[in-house]
């Protein structure tokens, strides 16, 4: 076990990865960086430094800097896959989902389904999303709601280095299109990361911590949030149980589920408005699936239905706080 | 057309005859059987395009890879897609080449690089540069291919995707088929340019070809030329053929916009199975009998399709996922 | 009052309101049509038909034919509005959002927001969407989810030719941008429609009927056949309430809550896959704000996590039904 | 140079000098205040392009409109743009221009035809151009002009928004800054092209003109040839502007992409406003005491904007949409 942090786990997977399979390929907006440039592809390794390294290693057939053509890039990626290599195309941000998500939502997670059944296109999209850097409204949301409703594109939300690890090598390996989001706010986040080969499969849950009395199910960022909050209530003799979806597609409702049954109440946590989010999505799985587990109205936390505003004292009103969740976890343990 | 009659083996011609008279002949009685509502969906004919499917593909193996459009069955059959595995995923069946569940829009056949035909007017010319970037990975001198229409060539995708082939010096190749009208709008509208739409991928520093694309000999010529090209690792390429389509935009278009005779002087003066006979040099009646050939090939096809099972209900769910 | 189709409902409004207000422009591939040919500009109004007569009464300028290029037809909406004009702007086919969602979800949408509050930027984009006519993947979809999950925009979903007209004539009076969605296979469905101006607020749900047992909260199309369902369980002596949102953002809370109070029992109909749905989002509302209501878990009949298959015996499976209907409400009312 | 001696008046001219001086110095004061931690989010600085967004705006009036980039700031303060407000919008104040809630990449005043600074890259083009239609219909020979970089050159949106242009011959006019890098990517690796960026608009069909952007009369020359046409009703145009960016791509980018001098050869050889004094005939101390009074503004502007309240946690809920 080393201890790294998020963006140091992302980016030593993708060195082993690429060592291991030749198929792998980079591509995106200065992946490496500096093409064209007096001063040489420098591999500073994107604007996030998550490959770092890779083109010196791998050469700039597999480590690919594009032009600003997230269309392209994207559609590239599928062009890559359906042609037998494994491309990571890289969205510098989620937000820009919108200039290339014909290619995503129309191409890469219709091909196998639309062909028969018999096409793979096993395109990783990293997509670095989230709120907290008042980068504002174009440059900070978390569209993973987005792409969890779209059949054939599996979803990750990886939150430590160990899971980022973990779940970009199972991505690595499948045979289907994966969305992997990274938050910008969580690539300092350090954590034990296991060496070697080490693979999590999608669809399994982490239990963050058992507490018993309601069930916390948080989203990318805001497990860290819901964590404090459950600091604070066990402080006060409240015990949460705290899920980690880690993979929103597939979606671990046994996980979610079982909890449920045992505290009867439910808080679900996400970094996005609420309209057709994740959050009212678990919500409405658990309303319809445990019921009768249900001893209060299940609650969420989520940002309002607004834009993301600039100003620090505006995003910080605007983004779930463990205030914000301490607050709904007293409101479904006090319901009634 | 004298380079034709000398490059091309008398099989070599006899084999792109039947190509396009296999193109030719299902349409035309796709055209006849959508009429009998049996088949579901939109259909856009490839009827008169022949000789630019099979003019571009005659050049190919099974390693080249292309991309193709909404108007894609001459494209599959040019590249070598099995006619009545075609013919039955048209009719939606189970044994259709995509098990029913890709229809006239969505017809592919990786194995023999036909990486798909595409509902998205402009999404397949980013998804050949991606196969180009693996074709040069593989170092073997593969293309990739990406069709388009003098519509899609007004669409973003395409002219990013021109540019990013130039960038990565990739072995791709823009056939930009022009057969004058994107639905009911017509090219001299919707393409702003100052040449013609070669002359916009030479404006990314491409080299352009321009061809007959109602000629397979004037297609092939200059297809192969370009293919020379780019398969020295020149980069990428483009060609403009310009052709034309003898039908509606879909089946059921009434095609209003047409003007008067237009369609009769099309079929009369620039119909490419007319022109090969013409031009080729070879007897009547060799392509006689490969048209009576292709006639009962598309005779079982459509016999096939109508018998073959439909899926049933369970299906719908699968092949969503490998593993889920 | 004149009985007519919604299409033609739709057609006539545009004229009335292109007449009334000189700044409404309308603009997408076709809506006039025959655009540089021999044959002229036919104005046969789109592929639709939607359009029809436009071109001949307010003239190209007004009514403008398009190269294939969506991002750039809504930016020119948006950039339009943003100087002054009402555009309305149509998507052919709703699924074709994949190649000009920026323009929708980071421009449109956000630019009141963003720039502080004085901006206006009253655009009205058509989608015509809905499976049902074997049109495949990647024209069939039914993408309202999507937009309804973004602040900013305004999201509409006519059933009927009188809703038709008066959402349309309210959206091209209003400040906001507006997401009109036109259901393909809704087109041909006849109703009265009132004469002279006509408009219906939004946020307000159509009550298609009143039964008492059970709520069924139906989407565009799904409203008919909730409408069949209820007819065949009102022969069983099951009293039905139907619900049709006509608009999802904003949503009429309040007429399901009610609703759901009276009855304790919600069936939600959408022609979408399940994750992050509308469906998903209505049952998730009830279930925080109408626990106390439900008497058994509420059901979603949605189509598969798939994409939408070809054949007609696949897309008929795919799709919601008044069959599927009927075996969720009995569920319901069963349970327990 | 002689052009722009003879048919600007002293008072123009000025009135340009303030407005690149105005510019230099809210960036290079925003450079040193980001040190300070108070200023959030990303921050491009227009620092060296001084002299494209005011010899382009200098020709314009409150009813033409620009549509800007990330890179926003110069053409918000060349349009007109209330240089306290700008600064209190970027320091997220409640009576910034945009009441905090945009920010650096989201400025924006529709009432003076300023029509927003843009965090997409590319999107803007599009808006133009329906700017431009609203223009052409409302008959005043208005003009809409989109600013892009040499990195939103390759962006699908704006070869779709040049094509829409021609073919709809409304009066948008593109104009592309070429300083040379899009992020950390070079000018000549990402642009794909036969020749230069205005080479690409004209092979749409559009008349193009090249200038120096780092010299102001060049600029204001070019632009208004161009402008002239445009205003003509000859329908949309371009032009090319050669310059530089004086800082990294974002404030914190440590430049590494650079050659070695390159950043103080730019500052030597290219500033627009040392090429402004050498050239413009104005005494130096007319213009030294503009500078002086826009240093009072910055000053002023900082100092109004550190002091400047702050929203309340329930402004975020404003403005979403104007009923709900
Ligand atoms: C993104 C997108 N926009 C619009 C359409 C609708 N559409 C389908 S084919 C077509 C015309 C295409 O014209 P062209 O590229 O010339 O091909 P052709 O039909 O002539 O073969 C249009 C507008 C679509 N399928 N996808
Ligand atoms: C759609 C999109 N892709 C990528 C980015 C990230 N990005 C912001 S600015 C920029 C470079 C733009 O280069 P250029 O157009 O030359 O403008 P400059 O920064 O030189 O002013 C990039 C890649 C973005 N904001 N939007
Ligand atoms: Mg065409
Ligand atoms: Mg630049």
């Amino acid at each position: 076990m080393a201890i790294m942090n998020i963006r140091d786990a992302i980016n030593r997977t993708l060195h082993d990865e690429m060592e291991r399979d030749p198929n792998i390929i980079l591509l995106g907006e200065d992946v490496a960086g500096g093409a064209g440039t007096a001063g040489g592809q420098e591999s500073i390794g994107g604007i996030w430094g998550t490959s770092g390294g890779l083109i010196g290693k791998f050469g700039a057939d597999r480590v690919i800097d594009t032009p600003i053509s997230e269309s392209a890039i994207i559609g590239a990626a599928a062009g890559a896959a359906l042609a037998g290599k494994r491309p990571v195309a890289e969205l510098m941000f989620a937000d820009f989902i919108g200039v290339c998500a014909d290619q995503i939502i129309n191409q890469i997670a219709k091909f196998r389904y639309m062909f028969g059944g018999e096409t793979a296109c096993p395109v990783v999209v990293r997509l670095i999303y989230g709120a907290g850097m008042n980068a504002a409204a174009q440059h900070s949301q978390a569209f993973y709601n987005l792409l969890t409703s779209v059949p054939g594109l599996k979803v990750v939300l990886p939150t430590t280095p160990a899971d980022a690890k973990g779940l970009l090598t199972e991505a690595l390996h499948g045979q289907d299109p994966v969305m992997f989001f990274e938050h910008k706010a969580l690539y300092t986040k350090k954590g034990e990361v296991p060496d070697g080969p080490y693979r999590i499969p999608f669809g399994h849950a982490r239990m963050v911590r058992e507490g018993g009395d309601v069930t916390i199910v948080a989203l990318g960022r805001m497990v860290s949030f819901a964590e404090k909050a459950a600091d604070a209530l066990a402080a006060q003799g409240i015990g949460c149980d705290i899920i980690d979806p880690r993979t929103t597609s597939p979606l671990d409702e046994e996980a979610i589920l079982d909890s449920v049954e045992q505290t009867g109440r439910l808080v679900v946590v996400d970094e996005s408005p609420p309209r057709c989010s994740l959050a009212r999505d678990i919500i409405g799985l658990v309303a319809e699936q445990g019921f009768t587990s249900l001893k209060a109205p299940p609650r969420m936390v989520t940002a309002p239905h607004t834009p993301i505003p600039f100003a620090r004292e505006l995003e910080r009103a605007w983004l779930p706080s463990p205030a914000h969740i301490e607050t709904a976890v007293r409101g479904v343990l006090d319901w009634g | 057309m004298a380079f034709a009659h000398n490059s091309l083996s008398q099989e070599a011609l006899l084999d792109a005859y039947r190509r396009m008279a296999t193109i030719r002949q299902f349409e035309e009685r796709l055209h006849e059987e959508i009429k009998t509502g049996e088949i579901p969906g939109f259909t856009h004919l490839y009827c008169g395009q022949e000789a630019a499917a099979v003019g571009v593909c005659s050049h190919l193996d099974d390693e080249d890879m292309i991309v193709s459009t909404h108007r894609g069955h001459g494209h599959c059959i040019a590249k070598g897609c099995d006619v009545i595995a075609m013919m039955k995923e048209i009719y939606g069946k189970r044994d259709g080449l995509c098990k029913g569940r890709g229809g006239s829009m969505h017809i592919a056949d990786t194995k023999i690089g036909m990486l798909g035909a595409n509902g998205i007017v402009g999404a397949g010319a980013p998804q050949a540069v991606g196969a180009a970037i693996a074709a040069k990975m593989d170092g073997r001198r593969k293309v990739a291919i990406a069709f388009s229409g003098d519509g899609a060539c007004n669409q973003g995708t395409t002219f990013e995707a021109m540019n990013m082939a130039v960038v990565l010096k990739v072995p791709a190749i823009f056939v930009f088929e022009n057969n004058h009208y994107s639905e009911h709008t017509g090219y001299s509208y919707a393409v702003g340019t100052s040449g013609d739409i070669a002359s916009r991928a030479e404006a990314f520093g491409m080299k352009a070809w321009r061809a007959n694309g109602s000629d397979f000999f004037d297609t092939y010529a200059a297809f192969g030329d370009l293919l020379a090209h780019v398969r020295g690792g020149h980069g990428p390429a483009a060609i403009e053929l310009d052709t034309e389509r003898f039908y509606g935009h879909f089946e059921g278009d009434p095609q209003r916009y047409r003007g008067p005779g237009e369609l009769d002087r099309i079929r009369a003066e620039r119909d490419c199975l007319i022109a090969f006979r013409q031009s080729s040099g070879i007897a009547a009646d060799a392509l006689d009998s490969i048209d009576a050939e292709v006639a009962a090939l598309i005779d079982e096809a459509v016999t096939a399709a109508r018998a073959a099972p439909v899926s049933e209900p369970a299906h719908v769910l699968e092949d969503v996922y490998a593993d889920y």
